[in-house]
């Protein structure tokens, strides 16, 4: 009741850490068994290895943090050579979230990256908020973004995924410019701007004075781009913002998601993903629903018109 | 390994102005493997705050089953662990982090504990260890005031104890630098754990002695995950560590104090 | 150590409460006197009265609620006989906020509820999310935000505040926009586009299906924004988001605002503006101040620039 | 007046399946003029949930300083709720509302009081005040099922009482209306609190009738300032009542029911 097919995805469940939020697996494998997650969504991947920003690079907010990581990551070479070869021995898909500062970076790592054995899909990161040429220019500029899908999926082996920034005044009109560049999905959402202040300092808390807002905080704001978003394209979206018990899972496929992504929960739980997947089925038994599909946009008055197809 | 467990509160107490002492009772115990590693607690069932919180074991006990933790009741999130009452169960996740290496050839060897705040409690479990080992365990405790200061019994049970505040108020005025001045420690082995000015203070004052540094960072995870934690490695300006699972304890001069 | 002068407000305390969760004060006046507020923000006004959205218009969400009241009011002529008369018996300046469909909404209200006696400044409510004409399209666009502001401001006997709305890509620009055509002072932030979906029925909560996002949720938006906002521009902000305590007033004064507004915070305890009041001069002084204008714009840099100088 | 207080509980107990009679004491208490005022409890003293939850007073005495609530544990915040102690104080605004009107007019007066499920609770207290006037109360309680049945005795002591469930389970099976007609039940008054569909068929069913309603509406103040509450009125688009400074009790006719 819980599998899905999304173009290059095929989902035992539709549920699956978020970039970022997961590393490369390998802490979490010590964890629980990674075959029980619909899919990965790996740590952004730039062409070079990236610091990111000084610390602190988290605070806590009402319901919510902000985090100004700033990409850092091994670089393309190593995240080949030893992260997703570390991933090979499992049976989920792998999804590489890619960033960069211009398209050649993003072109770059998406040829190399979408040739790896196990990459199923990428996740176009165009909405880093924090590192100045962390691509939310390509984030918000449907141009742009329509430009760079373009030429990423002119290179790419594996389904294209574009993660929409939330900080946009129409987050449909980014999302039908990529959709028409030939995204094969969406993600969304990433991270709202946030910042917070010490008292005691008079200073932003974090060093690179803002941060991306994630966890239950930004929900309804999620699920209300979702809702728009998913009325406006007919690509699939893998929803995410705040997502942390399968009830939330099933407000994001009702509002048009057709799988779901949990970031912050993992650093408050690092078992959620794997209880939202045990949870799933009595959840759906409960509203009365006997498979993900039914729940896929049920939101809209015309409900079959946004039920993704596979 | 790793475990997430609803420990059992046995025993809490405040033990010195807004410092407090909670005694757990759970398997998580039976994980930890080292002192200076770390737990991360959730310190309310609400949702809010979101984050945990990490503290320093300041003692485990396997066979009893217990770990001890001492932490400074600050902000919101210590504020609402220290409301939380003995029979009352709270969500941890431990053991995280390497801790202090400490083993065999330390038999016989003088070593020097030094502590500032709430950067003292990882070094009592610490010190027992390395009294059964057979070393010679010398503490050197820096508090604030006078009404700060605990645990200078406890340490003194295991090996002689040095006190400072910085007003004065008991033991040496001053820091424990000046401490470790006026009284000509002498040691094998350094192990640190307090503010970052007091770490730095003694990682230059040491360059030739084998020093153990224990570092603080804001954390999202705690379990090497999220890259919250970093700090700078000398000489690479990519390198990193991660003060969570790499450390928090790191050898001096792994990583640059700044972080 | 709490007056403060904007344009058109002697503010003895920078607490108000903000538009919307006040109605026009009379049933806190039963509850404490008005006359301890700094200023008062009155319920939005239009030409005609107005209904509003249907029921269920709030909602809760983590940290926050939704609202789509829809701007409902009894109109303009209603509000001047009846809701600003009452005002007049206490000493607070008052605040009228303005929300049309059209300019000429605006500018007949503009000036009809400007040369009311006590009527000390207007808020421009350029981005209310519950109607579709509640101008939230002034609120999302520079140039007609300019214009609309250029209209109002001919007509106007009293200074003119803008309030902004943080559903857009850039916030700046607005607010330079709005500066440009010559407003004397900004309000920020209005509510975040958000929805919730009732997982018993699949259907939006709120009947509008969408709603505007407050409470302690958006705080770090609000505070990012006003960060942002405040180095860009050198007329006055009115801080709000999210503010329930003296010391969310003190981050919002660093932040860059010169004075601030509390809504949700009303409904939670319909004494918190009082409380906030009276707090604020010992959290001051904790934190080593001995006057709010030694707080304003203390998070930035090169501090000295963001004091708004009266 | 209105005031806020952190009232005592002096008692809490589940009288039926997730069904909850708490009783608490203080000021308030001698601020309620009428059967059928509610209150906005703040369900815990973390951020979380933000919002108040509005409940009707079941019973007050002023002499005592106690109030007494009858709620059902559905949501995260009547969840919460239901967690608190004998012993805690809860932050709770009140009176708020105007109640059911009751005066000596109606001494010697057949009422029926019709409630259903927890629109059950504020019919009690009014129908002690009745009854105290002189009144000749009549009640007819609807519930699901026998298990969430509650206060049929405290009703049985006043005045005669039938007792319906959707499932039969104990009483008439069906609805409150279907008892109405069953035992041809008169009246010249009648007030009830129940679903809006209850309600609804109420109104219709009595046009002639004094009929008296008490309406549930999501709220943000409570106090009648934010507007999130108000329902239509009959022949005027942009006219309006707020439920929670109107109302909660209208006549029927008053206002349109659907909100
Ligand atoms: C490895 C490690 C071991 C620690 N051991 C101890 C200990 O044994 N005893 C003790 O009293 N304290 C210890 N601390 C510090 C402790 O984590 C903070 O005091 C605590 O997180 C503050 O929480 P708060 O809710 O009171 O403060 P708030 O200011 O409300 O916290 C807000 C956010 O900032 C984080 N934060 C604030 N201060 C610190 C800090 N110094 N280090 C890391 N994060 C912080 C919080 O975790 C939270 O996410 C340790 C920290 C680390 C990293
Ligand atoms: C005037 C009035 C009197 C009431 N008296 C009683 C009573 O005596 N006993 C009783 O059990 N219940 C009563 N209710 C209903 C009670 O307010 C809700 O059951 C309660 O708010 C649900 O909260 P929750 O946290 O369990 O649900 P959640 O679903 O978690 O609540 C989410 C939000 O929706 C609101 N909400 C949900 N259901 C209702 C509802 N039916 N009416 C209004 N708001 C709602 C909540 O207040 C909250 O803001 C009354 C409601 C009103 C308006
Ligand atoms: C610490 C942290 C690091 C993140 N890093 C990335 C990243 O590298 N690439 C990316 O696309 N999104 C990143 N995100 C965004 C998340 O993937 C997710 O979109 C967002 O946090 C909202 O989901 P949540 O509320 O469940 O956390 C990061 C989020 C957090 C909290
Ligand atoms: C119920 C409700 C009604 C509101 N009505 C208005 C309004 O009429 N005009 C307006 O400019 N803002 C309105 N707002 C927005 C608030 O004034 C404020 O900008 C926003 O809620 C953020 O502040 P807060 O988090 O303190 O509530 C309303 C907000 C709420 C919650
Ligand atoms: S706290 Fe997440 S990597 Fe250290
Ligand atoms: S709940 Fe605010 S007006 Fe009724």
């Amino acid at each position: 009741m819980l599998n899905i097919e999304l173009p290059g995805l095929s989902l035992k469940n539709p549920v699956m850490p978020a970039s970022g939020c997961f590393g490369f697996g390998k802490e979490f494998a010590g964890l629980y068994d990674l075959n029980r997650l619909g899919a990965i969504m790996i740590k952004a991947a730039t062409p070079e290895a990236r610091f990111g920003n000084e610390t602190p690079r988290v605070a806590e907010t009402p319901s919510g943090m902000l985090n100004a990581i700033g990409l850092q990551n091994p670089g393309l070479d190593k995240i080949l050579a030893e992260e997703l070869t570390a991933l090979e021995q499992y049976d989920v898909p792998v999804i590489a979230n890619i960033a960069g500062s211009r398209i050649e970076d993003y072109v770059r790592v998406a040829e190399e990256i979408s040739a790896a054995p196990n990459t199923s899909a990428l996740e176009l990161n165009i909405s880093c908020p924090n590192v100045k040429t962390g691509g939310i220019a390509f984030g918000t500029d449907p141009v742009m973004a329509g430009e760079l899908t373009k030429a990423v999926k002119r290179v790419s082996s594996v389904p294209v995924y574009v993660k929409l920034s939330p900080n946009v005044t129409s987050i449909t009109e980014i999302a039908m410019a990529v959709e028409q560049a030939g995204a094969d999905g969406l993600t969304m959402i990433n991270t709202l701007l946030g910042m917070r202040i010490d008292l005691r300092t008079g200073k932003p808390v974090l060093a690179n004075k803002t941060g991306g807002l994630s966890g239950p905080a930004i929900k309804p704001v999620a699920i209300r781009m979702i809702h728009e978003v998913s009325r406006a394209v007919s690509i699939p979206i893998i929803g995410m913002g705040g997502i942390q018990s399968a009830e939330d899972v099933l407000e994001f496929l009702f509002a048009g998601a057709s799988a779901a992504a949990v970031g912050t929960a993992n650093f408050v739980n690092p078992f959620i993903c794997l209880e939202i997947i045990d949870e799933l089925p009595s959840v759906l038994k409960k509203y009365g629903y006997s498979h993900i599909r039914e729940c896929i946009g049920r939101s809209h008055e015309d409900e079959a018109a946004y039920h993704y197809r596979t | 390994m790793i475990r997430k467990e609803k420990l059992l509160i046995v025993s809490h107490r405040e033990i010195a102005r807004d410092i407090f002492e909670l005694t757990f009772q759970g398997d998580l115990a039976a994980e930890i493997k080292r002192p200076g590693q770390f737990v991360h607690v959730k310190v309310s069932d609400a949702a809010v705050p979101l984050l945990r919180r990490p503290v320093s074991i300041a003692r485990a006990d396997a066979a009893a089953g217990t770990i001890t933790l001492i932490y400074r009741r600050g902000g919101e999130g210590t504020a609402l662990l220290a409301a939380r009452k003995q029979g009352e169960r709270v969500d941890v996740i431990g053991p995280l982090g390497n801790g202090f290496p400490a083993d065999d050839s330390l038999k016989g060897r003088k070593v020097l504990l030094a502590g500032g705040g709430i950067g003292v409690p990882p070094l009592y479990g610490l010190s027992l260890k390395l009294k059964a080992l057979g070393a010679e365990p010398v503490h050197v405790l820096g508090f604030d005031t006078k009404s700060s200061v605990f645990y200078e019994k406890e340490f003194e049970a295991i090996g002689e104890t040095f006190v400072s505040t910085v007003d004065g108020s008991t033991g040496t005025k001053g820091f424990v630098t000046d401490i470790i001045d006026l009284f000509r420690l002498n040691f094998d082995t350094l192990y640190a754990c307090g503010p970052v000015q007091m770490l730095k203070a003694l990682e230059m004052r040491f360059p030739e002695k084998e020093v153990y540094l224990s570092l603080e960072e804001r954390m999202g995870c705690g379990i090497g995950a999220c890259f919250a934690c970093v700090c700078h490695v000398p000489g690479d300006p990519d390198g990193y560590r991660k003060v969570c699972s790499d450390g928090p304890v790191f050898k001096a001069g792994e990583v640059v104090l700044s972080c």
